[in-house]
């Protein structure tokens, strides 16, 4: 529709957060830039001039205890947001949120309840080099007492960060860089996505190809390519990586026989080897090929735009993948 | 201050409560009846004793992974105690968290941990929340000596200070991490003199004295509590058995003359004597409160020894809080 | 042999770590009470009175130091050994090892070379709850500039511990807290076994293991069982899991046309993702059932051994998974 | 100390040389013929200059993500720094590392660093390794005011201490982290207040003059030449552009006068007003310096520009040493 409602991807996480900061007043957010200057990415632009520096909390150079603050603070009460400005600085709070926000109400037998979201952002496609670019999704996804969850347009982004607020288990919601000015329809009326329900962003009856965030775009562009040869591809954007919408996926292959699974993140370790293991798990007898995975090679990221642009996966290497993938006898 | 016999006796009561309990457990270990790591309380009273004397039920803690003193000073209940150690189903975290991750949200204690450091981070939130409700509640981080020299304690004292919480840092040092002495792990002698690089007072308190601890408690608190801000406590205290478990482990890293100085200043016994003396209790009613709180420790252990185990069907259960998230 | 030297795994590490020691000057040791005391483990004991306080370095609690420590000495032509006490730990320092020393090499485009061994200890059995009893390497393993080595037996850690100090490259060496007090052959010259060669424990015909550390040797157990049934088990260790012996681990399976993966890791996004998609991307048309992943189940680890000793797998969970491998058809 | 009309030179040569490559840089940003982050030194140039100049070559420093002005201070080849912004096979790096990750450890620069704080522990293993040798090299760490917050530089502040190991901490205090003011993060006015929780001496010194800071340099690194320790030097200054790029983004958080009072304390014109005034220089001299460096910075763009950008086949080299560990 032509006079649909857009937004940008960074603007549907800010509303989302702005509405359930007006709908409980226990939610609030902290981090680092985030109050007088909204966030280096802009997205709590506006939020501590409408909520106040007490509910939009501008911390020190302090992962560790950003996060700490988002634990004590949920497991007494409020529901805290918590910004980890790159996911890289994840590796400098995860103790936090390994040992303490996923594990807390564990090992307490139960008696905690933390709604606790992280926030933070992914990727690469900026030449922001190694420590400014990694996919670490998948160290999170293997941490029970986690959700974890990576939206690929504005409309996800907006009802999955809703979802994540509303949740009472730790979440993190990874942005991802390169879609921040991605825009697409999202209704101003609040509304949540189930945390845990994948979505077919495409229909088709010949491959399933399974991609989140970026990737899931490039997926996009990548089977209109396809379709000139001839080859349907069904797309499937599983939104939340923990848990793992495994029925959909396993579905879908049962109808294609064919599946390609596409991250940003490093290929040996990644998400991939669980989502296509599950695959060859659930549904072995329906596969006319391996499971075919797409990820970045074994390198750090690269700071050079001439090696970045090789580094990280897209539509042509993911038409490739599909190509061998149906080729196979 | 002049503290009224009752509050003496509440917090004489506090450190028996600690000193039965860790002696009980000291002994079920040593008889191969506790599974896992055991980090003992006994010595150290005074500094839980008199600091949870200063709080209220709704005011939090967060502890160590030497986190009984803690938790039974905050009022923490024996037999569920005994039980979690015993890793049995009545425990307070059901057998699923053991002695390093005790707690009891109810009473305001969110756990043990096995984290050196990480508990001060998840204080600086409770104490932000506590603020952020306007219902005057104080946080309460403990910490030990070698737990200062890690990035969390040092973000944490920061974070409190930059947003001006209230929360009090109350350190025990009993000059041990482990089995390293401190002056190989740092080179300043009082953890005090870490408070005025993050900007706020700091007092060194004799950690053996309970009622010293106790004042020094108290007008920290109230400093928290009527927006002060937080304020470091430095307890000089020791351990009298080994960093885990009762014996010392392999070779041997503390004199006995050392050990045999600091259980001449014996915390509870020091309290005692100087009660008597004062003529506001006298030893028979002490020892019937040894008497009456030894027979909860048998309660307790009998309590714990009848309790089931948890059953296997048990182990998913709590990832969540819906479960959802499983596979 | 009845007169062969017999070693416990914990005194194989130390006698690498001695001899390494003897050999080069600039080698040299730093952890948390590994000095005086030798280390909770014992791991490094007797080693500060052979060569000195300077050499071997009582640190204070600072994890994210002590890899610094490591990073900085070895970059400037140190052989750091650096010790974190538990696994778990790694939570707390892993900025260090995944953000500077993982990546320090690349970053200034190859001019660095870093000799540093980090060690620690892993796994669970002890009753030591959530925080203590960890199977991390799915974190390590996804990382471009790491290697990561998992010994199951006192052989292969002589021999893999003298390979990480020697290495040129950043390693993590992860002994299991269970299989310190292994004893077995241990030859008194110093050996090292190459870091990425994978070790067939058990040759077998039927159905390939692929199982490291602890559960190397319940694969092991489990074999002799099956054996029973007539089913011939092959064992294979990877051994080192970053980089991963790939070869040796599908050409085995091309043999015996079954596959099974065994981890004490939890499942979901543990490693065994990654080996059991190698497998069925390279054989999959030898593939005579889906690959199968053994881990423990997506909870935080119980601290009761009531509850423990069901959650860790064992020589009977892996009997369980052959066997059902086995029986489809 | 009467520092010598040739160490003043040199001093500002190191200055004139950090300010010409930051501005080419920033230009170069504003036409967007840069990819990436890029954090300008401008302004600071007094901090890595009379510190660096206190160096020998062998000696090591590290740096962050504001770190070119600490590489050319330590001798940086302007072709290769320029090549490496420019994402070029020519590089520092190979174009692999960038802006925020340029180092040469031939000139002992282990690395701009992207994470903050986390050049401090590695700082402490280069001191640690300088002591082993024995051959009486030291480390220095520079860092931010906001860097001091977090974790890493608390450990590293402490070992360095613990150790007593030849290192200067030089601390960039320019009052602002990204965005965010001082008084916001930090409870204290004076990094320097965080030394003597460390057990280490601290000194204040104006940020904006050289001669200054070179002074205190030389008796920090004196000092842990000859045993003396870890200290701590906190270097009051400023940033003339905006935390990342030239231009302020978005809000404005700093006012104008703050920025303009700064500026008028120049560290390079500051020098050059008093070795004139002092006779030590003239004016023709400066402007000849200034053109010979100038000439340089042209020929480094000329040589980033004619440069070619890294091959794909060189993303797996340099992984690992020897190539065996990728898949
Ligand atoms: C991050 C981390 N590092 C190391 C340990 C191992 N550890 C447990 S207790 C302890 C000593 C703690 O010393 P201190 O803080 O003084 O407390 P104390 O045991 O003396 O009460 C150490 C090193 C740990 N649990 N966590
Ligand atoms: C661990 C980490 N947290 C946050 C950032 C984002 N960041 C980059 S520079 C910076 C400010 C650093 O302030 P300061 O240490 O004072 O250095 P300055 O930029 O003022 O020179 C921040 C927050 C980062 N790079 N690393
Ligand atoms: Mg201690
Ligand atoms: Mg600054």
């Amino acid at each position: 529709m032509a006079d649909e409602r857009k937004l940008a991807y960074v603007m549907a996480f800010n509303e989302a957060v702005k509405q359930q900061m007006e709908a409980d007043p226990n939610v609030f957010c902290a981090g680092e830039d985030i109050g007088a200057f909204g966030g280096v990415f802009g997205t709590f632009g506006g939020l501590q001039a409408r909520f106040g520096a007490d509910r939009v909390v501008d911390t020190p150079i302090s992962e560790q205890a950003i996060v700490g603050l988002g634990v004590g603070a949920a497991v007494t009460g409020l529901r805290p947001i918590v910004d980890l400005m790159f996911m890289d600085f994840i590796c400098v709070a995860l103790d936090q949120i390994v040992n303490q926000a996923a594990k807390l109400k564990y090992m307490f037998g139960g008696d905690a309840v933390l709604p606790l979201t992280i926030t933070t952002a992914g990727g690469g496609g900026l030449s922001a080099a190694a420590q400014h670019s990694q996919s670490l999704e998948a160290l999170l996804c293997h941490i029970p007492g986690l959700k974890v969850v990576m939206p690929s347009n504005p409309y996800d982004m907006k009802g999955l960060m809703t979802a994540c607020i509303q949740e009472n288990n730790p979440t993190v919601m990874i942005k991802h860089k390169r879609l921040l000015g991605m825009t697409g329809h999202v209704p101003e009326e609040s509304y949540s996505i189930p945390l845990g329900k994948g979505n077919i962003l495409r229909p088709g009856k010949d491959v399933s190809i399974v991609a989140y965030a970026r990737m899931a775009n490039e997926a996009l562009v990548a089977a209109e390519e396809l379709a000139k040869d001839g080859i349907d591809c069904e797309i499937i954007d599983p939104r939340t990586l923990q848990p793992l919408d495994t029925d959909l996926i396993v579905s879908s292959v049962k109808k294609t026989n064919h599946a390609v699974v596409v991250h940003e993140a490093v290929r040996f370790g990644g998400l991939g080897g669980e989502i296509a293991s599950q695959i060859q798990e659930l549904a072995f007898d329906y596969l006319d090929a391996p499971v075919t995975r797409i990820g970045a090679p074994f390198s750090p990221v690269p700071f050079s735009p001439a090696l970045e642009q090789h580094y990280i996966p897209n539509a042509k290497t993911i038409v490739q993948g599909v190509r061998d993938v149906m080729a196979r006898v | 201050m002049d503290l009224s016999v009752d509050v003496q006796l509440d917090l004489h009561r506090r450190m028996v409560r600690i000193r039965l309990f860790e002696e009980a457990a000291g002994r079920l270990a040593e008889s191969n009846r506790l599974p896992g790591f055991l980090h003992l309380y006994v010595g150290e009273e005074a500094v839980a004793a008199g600091v949870c004397g200063a709080l209220n039920d709704d005011d939090h803690i967060t502890s160590t992974h030497r986190g009984h003193g803690h938790l039974v000073a905050k009022g923490g209940d024996f037999n569920r105690m005994m039980a979690e150690l015993m890793g049995k189903a009545t425990g307070y975290c059901k057998g699923k968290g053991g002695s390093m991750h005790i707690s009891d949200t109810s009473l305001g204690m969110l756990g043990a941990n096995g984290i050196v450091g990480a508990g001060s981070p998840i204080a600086v939130g409770a104490a932000f929340a506590n603020r952020y409700r306007g219902r005057g509640q104080v946080a309460v981080a403990f910490f030990g000596d070698g737990s200062t020299n890690i990035g969390a304690f040092h973000e944490a004292a920061n974070m409190a200070c930059a947003l001006h919480l209230p929360i009090v840092f109350a350190c025990e040092n009993n000059e041990y991490g482990e089995f390293t002495p401190r002056d190989k792990t740092m080179a300043i002698t009082d953890i005090v003199d870490r408070a005025a690089g993050y900007g706020m007072p700091g007092v060194i308190v004799d950690g053996m004295d309970v009622i010293a601890v106790h004042e020094a408690a108290v007008e920290a608190v109230e400093r928290a509590r009527s927006g002060g801000g937080p304020s470091l406590i430095e307890a000089k205290t020791y351990r009298f058995y080994n960093h885990h478990g009762v014996q010392n482990l392999g070779l041997k890293y503390r004199s006995d003359d050392e050990v045999a100085m600091w259980k001449q200043r014996d915390p509870i016994f020091t309290l005692e004597d100087r009660m008597i003396e004062n003529k506001a209790a006298t030893r028979d009613q002490f020892d019937a409160i040894w008497a009456e709180l030894r027979a909860d420790i048998d309660t307790a252990i009998a309590f714990a020894d009848e309790s089931p185990y948890p059953t296997p069907d048990q182990i998913m259960v709590g990832v969540y809080t819906s479960m959802t998230g499983a596979q």
